[in-house]
């Protein structure tokens, strides 16, 4: 399709819905309702909103929506870290019932009882899965999971009476993005553990880094790279010999449930997004959830209020006594917790296990394929990935000049995807892939033949490469533009401005 | 493992044959091989007590059985808001968010994802009509973090600390707000008065200062009555060097002055209003909006999707402004964080504010006064029951029942008995205020739902 | 018309300013002009009596107002069966039968639309597996349809007129034949063994003819039990040059032979069972599956959408196949006729059996199996209740109340009292039953469903 | 997408969807269950159905799904005669309800007094539109009214002992092709009128063709030439004076509601189709409903059972004295009749109205533009078209030898589609559209641009339509493959048998 901007489809005095009127019998008693705003308060003229009828509006959204590559229609494993499993159309249907999306969250407890039981029920068994003694919902997404772990951190060490002391935060060149800069919103100095050349965070590094001033240190496990550190508890125990808090980011958790916990490898608290590993759809990037699950000592400090039970009604338990606060509105996403819920019920114990299980089968056997494909590698230790792997295009960029963006932009013609990583490229010309357990052995086979017929075009015809995307319906993009603000537009009424001809 | 002979539905290389297929391939005897690095004493030895799977019908029964528990806002009249409030949905709204394509999507690039770009762009452009600002981000979770986001710019650009916010807000939200600004900014409470629910001017003129970063204030406020003086604040806080960060109910921009017209210099608001289902409070979803000034835009924490030509003569291509703001781009030194939020909810706004239109976006807004003034007048009439400021209001508004001698908690508790929600008990967040509970009235109640209300409480009392 | 200033949101040029545009474009001066050609005789002069419009949100209101005076098979326990059923629906049957594009299509090119033609081809080749037959048809409005059309096909494959039907099926199915078939076609019902439910073979040997055409029967049959003569019944028919003709619920399939493999010609049936909701019945779609003998595929009235290579090397290309043969191409000279039939739920039954898959189709029929005959059990333990037939059934089968003294409405009568929709009264129909019902039980039954059942039936005798 | 055939994504072990199991208890006490079949009826193998996981089987039919162009994404307008019009996704919300999808047929009629009270409104609604007196919705389309007109026409003559004598049913060229077919069916003897050189039906050719064998008269009006005949009265009165009675084939009233009524144009009967002019989705091709409505005289010939009121409640009046019998199951398509109820109550009388005037104006904007494009024309009276044309590239043959089938083909490559025209193509080289009341006046100058566009394709470079599409997945099929009994495969079965090899 190429289907304008909205606005250019405005025809004044077509409208898309009618809004429900008013009864005569208000206007009588009322008036216009709007004489009572003072004038600074009146709206002077309508806004600039297009007018377009309904057929029209839907037409446009529905072409456009044509234009995004959902991973309910490409093989979606090149999100790596950020698992595109499979969410279960069964789920779609709970969260649209009204019984769901007509909800407000002050209604009286008592009209509430299934919502909060399933909030619970998915509380207990997160706690199965880490080990941990109590879970909020509240936080928004994997980054406010990490903003929160961050503001405990704070809130713990100060109800310690050290909250000056220990602001410095360890963590790792491979955690996300967020890792740092939540808790650099919280006022802490964030302190890198270097990767040791086999890829893990090295142990002896540390112990030379943690201190008083040590608030915590926060690691994935395994990182972006699959690597699983089996020496965790020893790290978790030289920052709790400092003083600090150990936090879990379970991003990765997919290829680990029911096969090792937060609880056994040390951490005080962990979180899982919810809208990875507990197969809530990512919805063009949120709403999400990120749970985050605390030990008994910490549960004072959560975001309130906690869902509870006392073996007759849920309630919410609204007196934690160490409470940051609250991050997010509310009680978070209720639609997220129903559909992990759902999930979880639909797979039992063993099917979570087979998740972990399967997840990493796969990511082996694709490590296994690229690893034969000429220009691709793993860097760092061989062998060893749990469910998923950071590879680099070095190789190819060295032989062929074809870079990761390239090849990334060229696998769009097969309808595929991936991820290259987050800043820094520790990894140099990096791709990240995680297959999760949700495809088959053919689809995996399929990707992995895009990328082969890929590295073959960059050592046969690089310039086919370097000029992709050639099958999509947009072209590049003269990206310079978006950096220069003479010629940056945010908005339609922006770009229409700065491109007015004079 | 279990020995099963089939694969789970969701999980297709759990089939026997396969699986073993795949070990062959890789050189692996067993799925144990691949956690061979993870100690023993670390290894989960029980099974976790976790219900045996259910298979789709049957977890449809039992789901669908634990949501009839739950009594919806339709089932009942409900008069809730305080900051999740119920409005009228077009089916278009449901019918575009419900599509696989954008429900299903996450963060391809610019090419395989341009409808995803280009319908965040054009919310981003829609929102930024109805705020009459020409710059809006990618959504935050929800207004309480727009608005804390807000302030942390206004701090990073005065480079000040102290920031000055209305005391009527909703309470949770200060709680947000003191937590993401702690600790290196300093949150004060600016009092209402009394009479009118409006900021305390003199309150606010006491604690400018050099160090105050900005000024926070809502319109409509929390308590629902407008801020008539917000020009007035605005300039107080410009005065004193501070930024002015307004708070909007969107849907009452179709009526009311958007704040950049009265000296907001950063507008923020939750988008749930247009076209998102309340879901227990999963709807919010938060916006923030400012000219477009450098030294504005480079402060954004968030995504912004811009415009930009292709190599194609006359084709839109779209892309991240700016991305080396984000802590995407420079972690720690990016500005805040940057990840999943709710965008979603943007493109569903984005979605109702094209099918509203400029006339339905004024009618819906008139409308709703309409409605929450004759409920307002309807209440106030029975005797002991008053509103209880003298104030103009939007959809909100604060309904005073100490005179009758009940407690709030009482009366809704009777009108629930009733198929009515009552309006939200202020009494604790609010003691001052006395037995007072904040009604909501918006386009979706009929006048049969408020006569049903009124002839309910007459008969409680 | 009424003057108003804004298009009504489903018709866009009625916004006044456009209309002005179009007629002055055209150099009409008002749309009057478009109707001169209609006399003033024939013109509707006063206004429709049809209530003024409704916006969508007051829409919404009444029609949810009026649908939950609707009491659902889902709120309730229905054992209520007889040509539709309730079955497990898997979500994706719903997911997608529900996208926009198979929604909203109509009669594409194999071009555009080549999806359309892809989904058709694939239900076909997927129905054939389950009744082990090389042809099948796009769906026909219903079974009735379906085995009406089969009927016909066999008069003029056999150039004959007179058609045998067991008197064991719907008395709905037999009345819509009847008219089909007439005038030229004559119908004779074939009477069953009031011991077992099947057909009563002396009587079919009384009435086949060199004018047979075809004999019809079903398995399992309307009463429930199954033929177990099948082939005996076919023999006779083709020892007499008749085609035999066989309907069949196409979810028995999984654990009970196909026709096909018993003699018959043609195997028609209804879909419904395959992933389509009940919707009061308009669920229903019907299918015809032949072997690929030409003098049979040329005698559909149907579209048959065939697999063909394209230009493109490897390519899978769809279009029609013999198109001549149908109404569209020769009108009164094709076969019958074509037009709109049921081809979404063609496409949502391809999708229920590519997702229940052979393992699933078998689980089901016998699931449904063991039900079926533990209710039947149960319910005969109750006293002055027993089973009507003393043959295998698949789903449903009769239950006889006439030693309770009382009547199957009275009982039903009690029995909805208490939430349960009991089995549907046979007495109208077939009077020489006695007091009988026909109760279906299917997977969605649980156990206690059933010992609900019993439990108020014991209670109510 | 290039996606295979669904066999193909078979992988012996997966599955879709898991069958509820069945109580222990249950099994104990009847055992297997299907141990009761005699052997001869117990399947011996299982049905070869592909096995594909849940995700799998949803990919492969999203990505099929995205290969149609419903009405949703293209300019519909080029469906002539069947009118592809916005359907209204509130009624979708209400059709997929379970309160409409989860009711059975035979449920007490106190249980779906909802239901019975939707039917029973909507029509009366067509009873004004039409000026009928009772209408039945258990046609499941067009082509199953049709056969219930012609089936009421005999029940009607046998009725009056005159069902032998009178077997000839007259109709038109134009008429839809089932028509013809239907009444075939019914045992009538087939008669055309004839058109004139202006296009109407031949008044005069009609006089002579009606006898005391004359049955009925069944004629739309418009024809799909979108002419409205105003002498109808006088055919229908010609009829009449002959015993005939007269059947009206309402499938181009779009442009009539709230204009003029079949009560007054003379006719016994007639026919709406709820999934055209009432606004239920196509659906591929149905399910759908055409509503059939008679005068009071043959209200006792309809299928049975009708929906009545007593004042209190509704009920299923099943006494007709006359009944044809049934034409479909239970009651026809109730959820067409929901949506075309909240339809029209979303319109009310001064709508439908409109709706007609609209697709009436559109029309003859379009018709005043397509007369602009070189090589197009539109045969018969000039002007004077209500809300379709039929069309003609004829002389667009003779200039370039580019056909209509040529220029179907060159739109699909501007997303677009028209269709032809019935058979016999009594216009030659025809294409027939009808723009009705839901597209913006843009979007009728856009596919008007594209037919301009392929128009001067055809004069300056007829290659190009000639060898289209280009823009499409799919290529052009060969299609005698399609009419050959030795290569023709209906099923993948077939196909593999007919092609394996040797």
């Amino acid at each position: 399709w190429d289907e304008p901007v909205i606005f250019e489809l405005s025809q004044p005095g077509e409208r898309g819905v009618e809004v429900p009127p008013v009864e005569p019998q208000i206007v009588e008693t009322v008036g216009d309702g709007i004489s009572s705003l003072p004038d600074s308060l009146l709206r002077k003229k309508r806004p600039n909103l297009p007018e377009i009828s309904q057929y029209r509006v839907i037409r446009h959204y529905s072409r456009i929506s044509q234009e995004v590559l959902g991973s309910d229609f490409n093989v979606e494993i090149g999100q790596g870290t950020c698992t595109m499993k499979y969410s279960p159309k069964i789920n779609e249907r709970f969260v649209r019932s009204p019984k769901m999306a007509e909800l407000h969250p002050l209604q009286d407890e008592s009209t509430v009882q299934g919502m909060l039981e399933m909030t619970y029920q998915l509380d207990l068994y997160l706690r199965e899965i880490s080990g941990m003694d109590k879970f909020s919902f509240q936080p928004g997404s994997g980054t406010q999971a990490l903003f929160t772990q961050a503001s405990i951190v704070r809130k713990y060490h100060e109800a310690r009476g050290e909250g000056e002391q220990r602001n410095e935060f360890i963590t790792t060149h491979f955690s996300h993005p967020s890792q740092a800069a939540t808790a650099a919103v919280k006022g802490f100095k964030i302190i890198y553990v270097p990767a040791d050349e086999n890829g893990y965070p090295d142990l002896e590094a540390l112990k030379g880094l943690v201190s008083e001033r040590t608030a915590a240190f926060a690691v994935a496990n395994p990182e972006d790279t699959g690597i699983y550190n089996s020496r965790i508890k020893e790290f978790t125990d030289v920052v709790h010999a400092a003083g600090g808090l150990c936090c879990y980011d379970q991003a990765n958790a997919n290829g680990l449930l029911g096969i090792t916990r937060a609880l056994e490898a040390g951490f005080d608290m962990c979180f899982f997004n919810l809208h990875k590993t507990f197969s809530v759809p990512h919805a063009c990037g949120g709403p999400a959830t990120g749970a985050i699950g605390v030990t008994a000592e910490l549960a004072p400090f959560l975001p309130g209020p906690i869902v509870d039970f006392d073996g007759e009604r849920y309630f919410y338990k609204r007196d934690l006594k160490n409470s940051i606060g609250k991050v997010r509105s509310f009680y978070g996403v209720p639609p997220a917790v129903l559909r992990s819920y759902a999930w979880v019920r639909a797979l039992g114990a063993d099917g979570l296990r087979e998740v972990a299980e399967i997840a990493c089968l796969n990511n082996n056997y694709l490590y296994h394929k690229i690893l034969q494909i000429r220009g691709a590698s793993a860097p760092y230790i061989q062998g060893r990935r749990l469910e998923q792997v950071r590879y680099s295009w070095q190789q190819l960029k060295e032989d062929t000049g074809v870079t990761t963006y390239d090849v990334q932009r060229r696998m769009i013609d097969f309808a595929h995807h991936y991820w290259t990583s987050h800043h820094p490229y520790v990894v140099p010309e990096p791709f990240t892939l995680e297959p999760t357990e949700s495809y088959s052995m053919a689809e995996l086979d399929e990707y992995v033949a895009a990328l082969t017929h890929i590295s073959q075009e960059a050592y046969e015809n690089p310039e086919i490469v370097k000029t992709a995307p050639h099958n999509s319906t947009g072209h590049r993009v003269l990206e310079s533009v978006l950096d220069d603000p003479d010629q940056w537009c945010i908005t339609w009424r922006a770009y229409l401005k700065k491109t007015a001809q004079g | 493992m279990s020995v099963q002979r089939y694969a789970h539905p969701y999980i297709p290389n759990s089939a026997p044959e396969v699986k073993e297929k795949m070990l062959t391939e890789i050189g692996f005897s067993s799925i144990e091989d691949i956690y061979a690095d993870i100690p023993g004493e670390l290894r989960l030895q029980e099974k976790m007590n976790i219900p045996k799977a259910l298979t789709e019908y049957e977890l449809e029964r039992h789901v669908n059985q634990l949501m009839n528990k739950n009594q919806t806002t339709k089932e009942n009249i409900s008069f809730l808001g305080a900051g999740c409030w119920p409005h009228f949905v077009p089916a278009v709204c449901d019918e575009i968010n419900s599509r696989a394509e954008f429900l299903t999507a996450y963060a391809g690039e610019p090419y395989e994802d341009k409808g995803r770009f280009q319908a965040l762009f054009e919310y981003q452009s829609l929102v930024a009509e109805l705020v009459d600002m020409d710059v809006v981000n990618v959504p935050t979770f929800d207004w309480a973090q727009a608005a804390s986001t807000a302030l942390r710019m206004a701090a990073r650009i005065t480079k000040r600390t102290e920031l000055l916010v209305s005391k009527n807000i909703h309470p949770d939200k200060l709680l947000i707000i003191k937590n993401y600004t702690s600790p290196d900014l300093t949150v004060t409470s600016i009092d209402f008065e009394n009479e009118t629910g409006s900021l305390d001017l003199n309150d606010l003129k006491a604690k400018l200062s050099v160090d105050t970063a900005a000024v926070y204030f809502e319109n409509p406020t929390f308590l629902g009555s407008v801020e008539v003086n917000g020009q007035m604040i605005a300039d107080l806080a410009h005065a004193a060097g501070a930024i002015c960060v307004v708070g909007v109910d969107p849907i009452s921009l179709g009526v009311m002055e958007s704040p950049a017209n009265y000296g907001a210099d950063i507008v923020c608001g939750d988008l749930q209003p247009l076209g998102v289902h309340m879901h227990y409070g999963g709807g919010q979803s938060g916006f923030i909006a400012t000219h477009d000034d450098p030294t504005y835009v480079m402060e954004y924490p968030s995504r912004l999707f811009g415009i930009a030509p292709t190599e194609v003569e006359g084709e839109y291509g779209f892309g991240d402004v700016a991305y080396d703001r984000t802590s995407f781009a420079k972690r720690e030194k990016g500005k805040e964080s940057v990840g999943t939020q709710t965008a979603l909810w943007g493109i569903t706004a984005g979605v109702y504010l094209a099918t509203m239109g400029p006339v339905g976006m004024e009618e819906v807004g008139q409308g709703i006064m309409q409605r929450s003034q004759y409920a307002a007048k309807q209440l106030s009439s029975i005797p002991g029951v008053e509103a209880k400021f003298a104030a103009p209001f939007f959809k909100e508004f604060v309904i005073d029942f100490s005179q009758t001698g009940k407690t709030v908690k009482d009366i809704n508790a009777a009108l629930l008995a009733k198929g009515i929600f009552g309006g939200v008990d202020l009494t604790e967040h609010y003691p001052e205020l006395g037995q007072c509970a904040l009604y909501c009235v918006t386009e979706v109640h009929t006048q049969e739902d408020i006569d049903t209300l009124v002839a309910a409480i007459t008969s409680i009392l």
